[in-house]
């Protein structure tokens, strides 16, 4: 049985310069009584315990790390091996989270759920959870991402969640946000905001982290037992970073172990569609969204547009925690373009079998670029944070497949 | 002369101050000019200036457009101060203060707005998402430059964190009415007023009352409890949806029923 | 760790009546050396521990049984839990028997695998395994299933496998089970055909079985750790019978706990739209595609379209193992009607957060029906072979969702 | 008399004998009355009447589409049954054989099959997917009813199934030329001929071979190695596409070069 992480504990919702809480004051007494619930739940080695016998029992924990044969012979260098948490139920490591703070949310004694999604794989694990525990929901939806992603949707609703399309602003994730913080500014008593990634006002970072740390825990001891050895480099994709965070917090203290996050390069970090906030120079820091850290900003304070093929990735802000890591020198950032993260799904597909979402094939392609620069006596974890088959309008409208197009209208025609 | 002091005084004459909103840049300069006008004219003592903000989370849908119409139009931070000053010095018996967020004051610079805003002839500052914890240096510079700086008190607060909070409010302290955003209605009630009659105990800072205050009764319900009746949400739609004349008549009738 | 099971071991390849080999005479050295490698590999406790040791590392093994508390309340009857086979790699059950024959083809030193497939789950499944092991691969697909599920022929064919379209017949699944046949009669020393389900000719259904069997093995011990007991009746749906002889290999023995197999009513057992082979009198004793069992077919012995909401269960036979155990009353089968799965489904959705496959909804609605007659004290086990996510088209067609037609000519449009 | 008597009795002045095939009720039963009659007009000695089945899992796709075609169009077992009274009475100095599936049998009643069979004058069956281990009781009433059991060898059996093979056969033994299905063509080879010797060496049937043969070269090239040569996809498309007259010319012309 993994025990619970030692936290990335912030000080008094620090990281360094980035964190903090920057709320209305009437969510003032919500966030003290979430953070002692947080705190409480934290140092309650039977809250934890809940937390992975839950998992264990409802979605697929541990995932396995899976040695990638196939791309270890292909690249010839480290080997690989990929940590599977597109295994988990729903697809993907959001749900560690939704779990984690619905549990909490039982606790506090909250009967309703709103969250905010962008990809809308945050939107269908909180929908899901709420539908297992009996809880109201409400997701939030940037307009455009409701249009994008709407499989998701589908789900969401059959799951008995109200979904919420936001028309407000750029209608992507920041702005999903925004509106699920005006709903809790109105319904706090009987409400729980389960924000999805590791950013948000203290305690949300801390305490995503701190749900999101069993990948980082399983990982580490997995490794250790597969390979009897640390690996040289971990690497992850980061949107919010909540998936970063989580296998990096195994490997915080191992400090010859290399962390990489990996931000969407989009169609370039020169041109304005990207979402390369620490991996560019394009971002400053500033106080958004309730926290303080790097954002892709004007110079008067507004935010910009950001792209990504990764809907999940396509966020103007970033984990506090990671932000922090970075400056420190703790982490790595790089970025991917959406042209390499197509032709590295695509390897991966045929070597591997696996199916990465769009969003964690981006750690793919920097793991693959670096793999070479080691020796088979040297392994590396690439964590795998979704499955793509949520993707497929998105890959296959990139890869032009003409069957694809056939298909849909004739199911259009039908339906 | 301060913020407290000049409200007093004010209050000397009247039995509830009105203040009043306008998101600069929106729908355009002369919109605010007319608007500002307008509400002057109705007798309007204190208005707010909201510096658009591409993330305003305190704020409703009405609000909300408002921001990115005016983001949208191009209003820059530097336009808006330009804007205060010409606005201060034609309007001198009016106070007015800026409404942001505070992402436009940490890229600005602390330092720099606070000061740009008492040079802007500004009386002080609301930002609804700096808590006064995280305020420190705000606070500092604010004092420095005479600015008030004005913290939210709501409902849900305890007796405890309004002590915190008056502590670090001056000019006047703002009580939002209710839960939620700007913009929606507001059940005026007992609890209300027990809330208010709570921070009055508390403090001798004058008291404003906002979110979603509409009507000639609102205001009335609030004499005796409050010493300024904010009208936000609602000037802003009043004046796009009628006009500036309808606005002045609109601001006049909230005292005079 | 689980140990192999004792496979429902055939006579001379038939289980009462039922099984046999009837294939073309070049197939004969084929299925003589097939045979002697499966009986090598199944004395061989080495095999089966890389079996399930495979499982473990790339795919969800061993999946939860998850106690399903919402559905219980709603019928207050028997506790009812669910086996999880849906958080299996590319999910469903589907990838346990691909993954156990693709360990013993590499044995046999097979370069090339085959396969037919129906829904699709089983040709992603193996286009999967042929991807991570780097063996060629070609998939049999009905054309009218190529048409109905393209989402997984699009899947395929990104994992590098070669899907055929059969345009003959019904173009469905029994169709691409003979075209596979056809191409293994041609090409038998470099491939092996790799059946989905636990039908064919013998060693296929014995091997498919046992492979599968693994399924219930977990389930036995589990619920025996979660409830000290076990339960008093296992549901699964049978297409060709794979996940259900999979199931209730796990409790044969246990002559308690009924075994419960729940086919397609489709439309209802007294139209021509059903796939009711043993629940309905429509069927008859025949040999096809190279075994004897159960066929939906005419008094000449002409097989006969079959219908189901659920491509999977739309298949003109059975396994022999289940039409044995059938026959001596060991197992009794109940339909399920195309509403009734939706309907099911829904439930499911709302109340548990699972999204079920159309396939395996069937084995919930027969459960559901019957859970009201048991107390508190009783549990049931249903088997979730599959997840549902690859079944959007079907549902929300059916839902007649309008949001999804909108999206649909939208992508239809653009892409 | 025996098939097989016949056949050495028809080798007695020829070469090598010619084994034609059609799919009853496809495309129609006259199609099938004018493509044996021309079959007969040009010698073939020995006819497979195919009885359609959903299933056919030896046959490539022209004799897959047959099957389906002649259902689809109503074919029934009783039909094919009458249909070879018919022609076995017509063209008595022909031999016909049933070429089915087992299922077909089956679900008529082995013995029924077999009885209706010989009663339509029919000489034997071959069932490619009833592999002779699973045949005991059709053969049993094969033997009783006079009806040959033919059944196939391939070049991929050890000569010990050959052996157990040939000792279920009677009639003749039909080797398969080459591994896959019927209908693609087949390249002659020291190979064949090596493998059709071996099955000599083992028995005294004579000795059919089939798949993929569709000239004179290779009838030619069997001629010393087999007995009787069958030509059946290529017959069945070759009416289809050039009709009878074509079809008796290409039959006549696979022994006269
Ligand atoms: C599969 C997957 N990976 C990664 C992300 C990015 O989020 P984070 O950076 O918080 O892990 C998302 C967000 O939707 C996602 O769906
Ligand atoms: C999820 C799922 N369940 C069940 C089946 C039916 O197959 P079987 O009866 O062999 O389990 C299928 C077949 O495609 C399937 O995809």
């Amino acid at each position: 049985m993994i025990k619970a992480a030692a936290p990335l504990i912030s000080q008094q919702g620090y990281y360094g310069e980035f964190g903090g809480r920057f709320i209305p004051e009437i969510l003032y007494e919500t966030f003290v009584a979430l953070t002692v619930a947080y705190q409480e739940a934290r140092c309650n080695p039977a809250f934890w315990q809940q937390y992975v016998a839950t998992l264990a029992n409802y979605s697929c924990r541990p995932t396995p790390l899976t040695y990638a044969e196939g791309l270890t012979r292909h690249f010839g260098g480290a080997r690989i091996y990929i940590k599977r948490e597109d295994l988990n139920h729903t697809g993907s490591h959001k749900l560690n989270n939704v779990l984690g703070q619905t549990l909490l949310a039982q606790r506090m004694g909250k009967r309703r759920i709103i969250a905010e999604t962008g990809a809308g794989q945050h939107g269908v694990a909180t929908a899901t959870m709420a539908a297992k525990l009996g809880l109201e929901c409400r997701i939030y939806m940037g307009a455009e991402d409701v249009e994008r992603q709407y499989p998701n949707v589908f789900w969401m609703r059959q799951l008995g969640a109200e979904v919420i399309p936001v028309t407000s602003g750029t209608q992507t994730l920041k702005d999903a946000m925004n509106e699920a913080l005006r709903d809790w500014s109105a319904n706090m008593t009987t409400t729980h905001y389960l924000i999805g990634t590791a950013c948000g006002p203290h305690p949300f970072p801390e305490m995503v982290a701190w749900f999101q740390s069993i990948i980082g825990q399983e990982a580490r001891s997995q490794i250790l037992t597969q390979t009897q050895q640390l690996p040289r480099a971990v690497y992850a994709c980061v949107g919010g970073g909540s998936n970063a965070v989580g296998l990096f917090s195994g490997f915080l203290d191992d400090t010859a172990v290399e962390l990489v996050g990996v931000e969407a390069g989009g169609q370039g970090i020169h041109t304005t569609h990207h979402a390369a906030r620490l991996a560019s120079n394009a971002a400053s820091t500033g106080i958004a969204q309730g926290y303080k850290t790097q954002f892709l900003q004007t110079s008067d304070g507004q935010m910009q547009d950001t792209h990504s093929v990764a809907a999940g990735l396509d966020y103007v802000g970033i984990s506090p925690i990671l932000a922090h890591l970075t400056q420190i020198g703790r982490m790595r950032v790089a970025f991917a373009l959406d042209t390499e993260v197509l032709a590295a799904l695509r390897l991966t597909l045929q070597t591997e079998g696996l199916i990465p979402a769009l969003e964690s094939a981006h750690g793919f392609v920097q793991a693959f670029k670096e793999a070479p620069n080691y020796t088979a006596q040297d392994c590396i974890i690439i964590n795998q944070s979704g499955r793509g088959d949520k993707d497929i309008f998105t890959i296959a409208e990139a890869l032009q497949e003409p069957e694809w197009q056939r298909f849909l209208q004739q199911r259009a025609v039908q339906s | 002369m301060h913020l407290d002091q000049f409200i007093h005084q004010q209050r000397q004459q009247k039995d509830i101050l009105l203040m009043s909103h306008t998101v600069l840049g929106y729908p355009a300069w002369e919109d605010n000019r007319k608007a500002i006008a307008a509400m002057v004219q109705a007798g309007v003592e204190l208005i707010e200036l909201q510096f658009p903000f591409s993330e305003p989370i305190a704020d409703g849908p009405i609000l909300l457009a408002a921001n990115h119409g005016a983001i949208q139009t191009g209003t820059s931070i530097q336009d808006c101060f330009h804007f205060a000053a010409e606005i201060t010095q034609r309007y001198p018996q009016t106070r007015f203060v800026i409404m942001t967020y505070v992402n436009i004051l940490f890229k600005y610079g602390i330092r720099n707005f606070v000061t740009t805003a008492a040079q802007s002839g500004i009386a002080g500052c609301i930002i609804p998402d700096l808590p006064p914890e995280q305020a420190a240096a705000y606070i500092t510079i604010c004092r420095e430059q005479s600015l008030a700086t004005i913290f939210l008190v709501t409902p849900e607060n305890s007796l405890q964190r309004i002590q915190q909070i008056i502590d670090y409010t001056s000019g006047l302290i703002y009580c939002v009415a209710r839960p939620g955003v700007t913009g929606q209605q507001t059940l005026f009630s007992t609890q209300l007023h027990q809330y208010l009659y709570r921070v009055h105990a508390m403090t001798s800072l004058p008291i404003a009352v906002g979110f979603g205050i509409q009507s000639a009764d609102d205001v009335q319900d609030l004499i005796g409890s409050a010493d300024i009746a904010t009208v936000g949400t609602y000037a802003v739609q009043y004046y796009c949806e009628h006009g500036a004349d309808a606005l002045q008549r609109l601001m006049q009738g909230l005292r005079t029923g």
